[in-house]
């Protein structure tokens, strides 16, 4: 296995926020498609600095219910919210990204709003 | 606290907001050019506040004078006009319609200053910040519009003037969820809970007066 | 003529910095090519939303001595000056655009950065 | 305070890079597999000290056990490492050489941590933040590098380890000015003192030792 760094401390690890979304679209999506767009959208929004500031990271995306996951920095929430609220297609097709509700832990985000979706 | 969309501009786009908003008024744009036939208007109003309860009209035109005429016709209905004309924006505030739809609207500037800002507040006439405008741009449209955006956030908020954000959808693909809807406030300057304000403690004043 | 907004007040205006550039490039590069190439340099790295936080703006270029003045907010002259710095090639032909100063005024910036250069 | 440019790879790199800095380094690429012929290098860096005054070797190797021997080699030049490897990594910071040049370089993380780090400040190797990567990466690979580059300096401010800023360039067109360098720093968190010194006292302090 290749070697990779350790856990960072506290104090020095990432505070992240977990963000749950739902895509209305044209058609079903799928997991690279989403995951391209959610890049493509912060790259164009927030450019590459900005996104290197709000890491933005796919998580997972249930095609059936054509809800996700991703995460970002604590303090760039609503810089990716903004930039997915731009987004205006996916891959050719129309499509919106709402954000359903945002957490600090997967499983908290699942209970809260996911949950009616049937994760 | 409600959240409220206070510009939709096509039926499918209702529908959406409909299920994301608590309330959501649905706006007829009125292209002007001359006097419209007030009787028709009368009576498309009636049908559409059947159908959508709360209805606005947009302003759309070059003509000040028209604005002043409609507002004094009493129409039981939000009388909106859409900026972009600086004349128009001015007029707009003068006569105190209640909202001024994105005066920086196809501009090469943000077509608000602290001299409108200040008839704004006084005349108690919203500006309202839509994100339509920015979905339809390209990458160097847009942070224009948005330049222009926080430049006119930074005069609403210190003359206090009234103020929401609204997808000004013209179809179902230009609707956003309140939240999201918040983020373009934050993106422009606001803090959150001024972008709240926005999507709800503004919106139903300015619905309740009306209605 | 259309009307404008009317200047502002001054604790409303906008704070800007200008900036004294040279480009050094396998050819001589025009005007115009110099304005878009600064623009897609900053969308590309600050994105839409850090551009139009740092209202980059073209102010002139001296096509003989190849250096020019750029506008910026205040806040991001740094951010501006690494958008330039990311920059590989305009208009397809390789270049760099190297920083000479800032200044407050275009007046001084001239005086300071620019007299070397003949301006 | 002087400004030093501590690794350029090419010749008409160098030539441009002295226009704009009070000393360059130039930096000879050792791709490794093997020992190397010690007698040839050692004439070569003879003869590349005459063109150049400063000279530093970079290492380039996925085998620890060179790196060792090289440094114990003494051969009157800085001996740098060319990160990327993790093992490469710390075994550069474990035998102190000069400076392990971008940690994070072809990775998928940023190939350092807080133990490398304690062990770098132990050292007293310096850690170069390069901007070539960053002008040869689309625009995802830069938004990804430029995150690491965050973390790597957050450790390295954290842990006082020392550090620098360079182009590593290896074209002329790779070559950037001191303060344009410095905006690469600023970017990934530095203060702007912070960046001039990893421009400045920070590579005068690693020559000095080695001069």
């Amino acid at each position: 296995m290749k070697e990779r760094p350790k856990t960072l401390p506290p104090t020095l690890r990432d505070k992240h926020r977990y963000i749950a979304f739902q895509v209305i679209g044209e058609r079903n999506f799928k997991k690279d498609e989403i995951k391209k767009a959610i890049w493509d959208a912060a790259l164009r929004v927030l450019g590459e600095l900005g996104t290197s500031r709000a890491k933005p990271w796919f998580i997972k995306f249930n095609e059936r219910t054509q809800t996700g996951i991703l995460r970002c920095d604590r303090k760039h929430v609503e810089e990716v919210r903004f930039a997915l609220a731009m987004l205006t297609e996916i891959n050719g097709s129309k499509a919106i990204i709402r954000t359903l509700g945002v957490s600090g832990t997967i499983k908290r985000l699942r209970l809260k709003f996911l949950k009616e979706f049937g994760w | 606290m409600k959240f409220i969309e206070m510009d939709i501009r096509d039926e499918k786009a209702y529908e959406l907001a409909e299920e994301w908003y608590d309330e959501v008024v649905f706006t007829k744009k009125l292209p002007l050019n001359g006097s419209p036939d007030y009787e028709k208007l009368k009576e498309e109003i009636r049908e559409l506040k059947k159908k959508y309860g709360k209805v606005a009209l947009l302003v759309i035109t070059n003509k000040p004078s028209l604005i002043r005429e409609l507002k004094n016709r009493n129409l039981r209905a939000l009388i909106y006009v859409q900026g972009g004309n600086m004349k128009v924006n001015r007029f707009a505030l003068e006569i105190g319609v209640d909202a001024l739809i994105s005066p920086e609207f196809g501009r090469k500037d943000n077509g608000f200053d602290h001299v409108l800002a200040k008839i704004a507040a006084k005349n108690d006439v919203a500006i309202g910040f839509s994100i339509s405008q920015l979905l339809k741009a390209n990458p160097y449209g847009r942070a224009n519009i948005l330049k222009f955006m926080m430049k006119n956030w930074q005069l609403v908020e210190k003359y206090k003037v009234p103020r929401f954000i609204t997808s000004s959808a013209e179809s179902k693909w230009e609707v956003r969820a309140p939240r999201d809807l918040m983020s373009l406030g934050v993106a422009i300057g606001m803090e959150i809970s001024q972008a709240k304000a926005s999507v709800g403690f503004y919106p139903e004043k300015i619905v309740k007066r009306a209605y």
